[in-house]
């Protein structure tokens, strides 16, 4: 048993902290969410720099061949910085179907251009009704010819009102819930019978309902062998359940120094709110809680990483304790900090609807639990 | 003891439930049946159609043109209220400052002040909360100087509700600094908003809301009769007000229609097949929410019989709003969870009166996050549940 | 709506807690605890005299007629004081069967006895691997001539061990969970056939397993229809949980003073532990969570005097809010009483110990839960 | 970053379960399987198994006779400890005393105490707690005047937890009261039993156990060269010894092992008809202990590795005290839940060795309530969880 960090993993760390710390401001930030564009371009070709866009990828690839250990320490980071921008659509959960694709012309065609920034795609699996079981598709893509043609409707795609290139889920046989018979493409958005409804997430970032109206497709431009797409996409959410679990650890790192510092500094009746032992011991449970979820964070990474047969059910036991453990933890810095909890003005408002969305992304506790239990 | 309506009970139950099915305004309810926003005018026209009916003054005495109904009464007003959903009564004019006109005030000043806010034509908004004074509230600092027969205000409230639609504001503010106990310099005062020297400026919460605001008084000059009882004395008429305003403050009624509504949506996901994977895990945490508010309606009508009997409503009443927040919250929790993923858009614009682009969201999750955002404030305002504690800790259990 | 006492219920309250402060000393308690005696006979004698005996019982009986309220008014007091003596064996379970009886020869042979206090008699229904379903009946009674021969075992009755009448559940006919063919019997406790194991309860109370092996018995024992019986059995299954839910809540409102009267004269720190915010606000919880009880316990009492389709819902959210809530209580008190909370000779400890018993009586919190949503 | 055991871990592994399995009084773990009540002489037989193999001194250096194990062999040695069912190592010899006499003793003190320690042909109890001192243990007021070359010990001590087995007692006493922190006056002395003076009565707890007593020292006379260390740095040692013993503090192998033998008991029950009627929502429960204690193997798994790079165990390892006691009462309560009325008889006579009456409960079903009873001491002894919180704020948040 080893816990300490590789001299690279060190460094990583100490980068993304680095530059959190120094260049992604939480007024900047705001700046961004206040605009129209869902994310900053230059804080993209930022990360193009740094090389986080390419950390997820094999070597093989031209990527850094990083792992779960690696997404764990990015996502931590990008977490307690609010980070406004999709590297989670992009290259966790797009990225991390196609670099799993055994179509090698596709995997050449978009990861060196995920890689550079130059494309920012998304990943369309979610439908109307379908909660949170990725095998829930009701798009159809119906063979004609050479090619397949896609109709339905994905809902709530992060990131899906820019993106270039969309990844879908879409039924080539079988019924609705039926495991078999899924299979994974990859559309650019700008083909004919795509059709976009933006909005606004309540955190801030931006989605998009999308739907197929005819959209004819090459059957090059499958990510997955036809029909056998669900083991893919549940690889590529696996990842990215981690990489939100991860996110959710460093807000609730994020959340409870700010609120022992509100209440070190805020005075009532005389005496800063910290020295009451009521809420001093509230902050305790705050903190016994991130330190809790750090274990599992850390414990589900290395089994991720060790491709352990209980790598499924560490993801699933560490995304139902951050969805809980991570919502009181939210609510409880909101209360601590009374009015200015509530205030859309302070940073405290946005880690908690952050850490809020976070449990709904990819089946919330209630739903993680119930998977542990059937997979344990 | 028992609980059944009187057959006189049962009469008043028909009325109620048929002027919410006939007179009141049919669009207003429509309205929020389909979980639109309400505006400064829903608000005024269903308070106005109360008061048409002469069931605007609640709570008030029938000397002062209030209902004088009995706590039974008032329970089923408010159960039918909620189940015709009504938009919220603004609580301002008609359960706080009025009572506090008419307990405390001068006849001049009940003449002038109660007839408009029964009939919702002035619209109120309350200054309590400072920057630097929340739960704290005695420590404010907004001062108000006599000169001749004037005050002058200077000084900054916040988290002032609906500021921007108001005519007037009713503020504690400090008159005398050398006093022993801080609380004793404080007086209450009425200020109209259009007064030179007043600036509103929005906060807006969380959840994108612009609800709340800063009101700041820059040598605001204000009569010498705009005074409510003794100079000195607005701390007593603050708690009062804060203690009195007990009917309803649990919103057992409300949080009673909620829950009818999330079970609806349960059983229409069920039906659509896309209930959550371990649903009878959902409907225990109902069921438990459920039975919480059985009995907080039990300790809120225990409350209003002891009140009926002539005793003032205890400091153990706090229990009421602690309780009754955290049911809201609870239950604004459920709706989200059980929202999934249609919770994410953040779809506020569409549900407001005249909007007419594509509804992207069709059973109203878009609006079960930014509520349960918004309504973290519940367990924050109105003195945190921390206070509540606090006091129920004095007061009850004297520790 | 009325939620004031009647004249008769208001002084029936007010002699119960005379008596219990008065006369039911804790150390007296204890003394009792420590005898080889299941509980006091001069105290059931003064029960008896007080007229406690004869509440529930309908004035044709020549009871006083008490119903739900009148039950709640006097367990509520019983459950302040610890009072060991077994009325709710005797008088809820046993006589709440009997009473019940459409056997008038029975009834007028039984309940006069119980009413003077010369017959204690006990309610045998649980069984090994019942758990809380009262309509799980292995016990049989196989119809012979005019007799019945009943052979099995009950398990954990209250009073089992000392009961002159046993009443029981047995099945006459049917598979051992179908709900007909379950009949209720009182036999004599010594007649042959009839072996109790005794034994001591983890509250302090007595109780027994009973085998029943070929004890025959008259048709005229029967106190329930032939093969009617479960009808009884609930009805008097439900005023016995409310009334241990009653006890229960008596019992918070003795854990709750006690317990800021100990932090209120314990000094720590130099300081009363009272003083401390977060034992205030814990204590404020207790208190919270008593005021609650309360509420739910009142309104199935009325619910059960109107005869409310809901009654049974409303014992089940009771019973339900007491388990977790007392639970919760009882393990605060202790916790705040420190050393002193897990030491035998302190009432705390009885206290606690009572109401985790209660929790499990008649169906735990959980099975509650479970009941309310299948009967709302 | 691994978790997987290295080649030698794996033999080492091999060796410790075929320990157990061979070499380890198999009597006393079949005794354990069968719920029965560990006594004196069972604990010594496990212990001096353990010492013959030369296991005794767990976390103890090498020089000293110890293991000198890394943190993996610890965490393997105890998950095999726990799921062999062997009986607790009685800490105070082994795990507080020892180590306290190795770090701050004289040569002649550790010759004269270590070996008999390591054998446990001594047994040891812990003098902290007085009546009037729990967690503000500071505030004690047992006094040693040293009178000559003697140390004269009056007070008492209480909560001391099998002191009728014990051979030998450490205690803190008062040796100055002329100090300025009350802190400064305490120092560390070893008393022998069967000193003249010294009484021990029994405390039964709830569960109706004798396992704690009070000791009372009546003019107690022992030699000046039973002080640990130097006079009025007692707090020091004591601190120390508090702090060092977090090895296993949080008991998460022996949960983990409690937690197998639940999930069992289920299993059993729902084959024979009588799992609780809603048995989803009782593994909800089981599952969620489970995942808090994969956390909190993780939690102690990052401390031991930050402690074995030569860091110091934190405050922060308070975490495992409380988390830890919560996961062992939640367990007792799962037991105690699913064991329904067969919770209900007090039964612990026929489990206790020499029994021979009639068996009524066959599951031990009827030592749940009692073990649930017992160990609600968990979270009031070794540092209250509240003072655990006052620590991690304190020392940790900095507030």
């Amino acid at each position: 048993m080893d816990f300490s960090l590789s001299d690279e993993q060190a460094m990583l760390k100490e980068s993304v902290v680095q530059y959190i710390d120094k260049s992604y401001g939480f007024e900047q930030r705001m700046q961004v969410v206040a605009s129209s564009a869902p994310y900053s371009a230059e804080k993209w070709a930022e990360f193009a720099d740094l090389g986080w866009l390419s950390l997820p990828f094999s070597t093989d690839d031209d990527g850094f061949d990083g792992g779960a250990v690696e997404l764990m320490l990015i996502m931590q980071e990008l977490g307690r910085g609010l980070v406004i921008e999709p590297y989670l659509a992009a290259v966790v959960l797009a990225g991390g179907c196609i670099k799993r694709s055994g179509n090698v012309a596709l995997r050449k065609l978009l990861l060196p251009a995920i890689m550079s920034g130059e494309s920012v795609p998304a990943l369309a699996y979610a439908e109307r009704g379908s909660r949170y079981t990725l095998n829930h598709v009701g798009v159809t893509a119906v063979a004609d010819g050479e090619d397949f043609v896609i109709n339905g409707e994905k809902f709530v795609v992060l990131n899906g009102g820019t993106a270039d290139q969309i990844v879908l889920s879409a039924r080539t046989s079988g019924a609705t819930t039926d495991d078999d018979g899924i299979t994974l493409f990859c559309v650019c958005a700008d083909v004919a019978g795509i059709e976009r409804q933006g909005f606004v997430t309540v955190d801030g970032a931006h989605a998009a309902n999308i739907t197929f109206d005819n959209v004819r497709i090459g059957k090059a431009d499958a990510v997955s062998e036809i029909g056998l797409g669900l083991g893919i996409l549940e690889a590529a959410i696996l990842d990215a359940t981690l990489a939100v679990s991860a996110e959710a650890v460093g807000i609730m790192e994020a959340l409870t120094t700010k609120t022992i510092e509100y209440t070190r500094n805020r005075q009532q009746f005389g005496v800063p709110l910290s020295s009451f032992q009521a809420l001093q011991h509230r902050m305790v449970d705050m903190f016994m809680e991130l330190e809790q979820s750090r274990s599992l964070l850390l414990r589900a990474a290395i089994m991720l990483d060790e491709d352990s047969p209980d790598a499924a059910a560490a993801v699933a036991s560490l995304k139902y304790y951050v969805g809980t453990a991570g919502r009181k933890l939210g609510e409880e810095a909101v209360q601590l900090h009374g009015g200015m909890g509530v205030s859309n003005e302070v940073d405290i408002a946005h880690l908690f609807k952050r850490i809020t969305v976070i449990d709904t992304l990819f089946g919330n506790s209630d739903y993680q639990l119930h998977r542990y239990i059937q997979s344990s | 003891m028992n609980v059944n309506f009187s057959p006189e009970e049962l009469v008043f139950q028909d009325e109620v439930r048929a002027f919410f099915a006939e007179e009141y305004p049919q669009d207003i309810l429509e309205g929020r049946r389909k979980s639109m926003l309400a505006s400064r005018d829903i608000y005024i026209r269903g308070q106005q159609a109360l008061h048409t009916k002469g069931w605007a003054g609640i709570n008030w005495p029938v000397e002062y043109g209030g209902t004088g109904w009995s706590v039974t009464q008032k329970y089923i007003f408010f159960n039918e209220f909620a189940a015709a959903d009504c938009p919220t009564i603004i609580p301002f004019g008609l359960g706080m400052v009025g009572p506090v006109i008419y307990t405390y005030g001068t006849e001049e000043q009940k003449e002038k002040f109660l007839p408009d806010i029964l009939s919702s034509s002035v619209w109120w908004c309350q200054g309590y909360s400072e920057p630097g004074a929340g739960s704290d509230l005695a420590s404010l600092k907004t001062r108000a100087d006599l000169d001749g027969d004037e005050y002058v205000i200077n000084g900054t409230k916040t988290w002032t509700t609906l500021a921007q639609h108001a005519d007037w504001i009713f503020i504690l503010a400090r008159t005398n600094s050398d006093v022993a106990r801080k609380q004793e310099g404080i007086s209450f005062l009425l200020v109209k908003m259009d007064a030179p020297g007043i600036t509103v400026t929005p906060i807006y919460t969380l959840d994108g809301d612009h609800e709340i605001n800063q009101v700041f008084f820059d040598n605001v000059r204000i009569p010498a009769d705009q005074l409510i009882g003794e100079e000195g004395k607005g701390w007593t008429y603050g708690k009062f007000l804060l203690t009195h305003e007990r009917a309803n403050i649990a919103g057992v009624a409300l949080s009673k229609q909620r829950l009818r509504k999330l079970k609806k949506k349960l059983a229409s996901y069920e039906q659509q097949g896309q209930a959550p994977a371990d649903v009878e895990s959902f409907r225990r945490k109902m069921a438990e929410v459920e039975i919480q508010l059985s009995a907080l309606e039990y300790t809120e009508l225990r409350t209003l019989a002891s009140v009926s009997t002539g005793k003032a409503p205890g400091p153990e009443s706090s229990i009421l709003k602690i309780k009754g927040t955290e049911m809201q919250q609870a239950i604004d929790n459920l709706f989200f969870e059980l929202s999934a993923y249609g919770a994410l858009p953040n779809l506020r614009a569409q549900y407001e009166a005249g909007y007419d682009g594509d509804i992207v969201d069709d059973d109203g999750s878009s609006l079960t996050a930014l509520r349960y955002f918004n309504f973290r404030k519940a367990s924050i305002y109105g003195g945190s549940n921390e206070i509540q504690k606090n006091i129920i800790a004095k007061a009850v259990l004297r520790i």
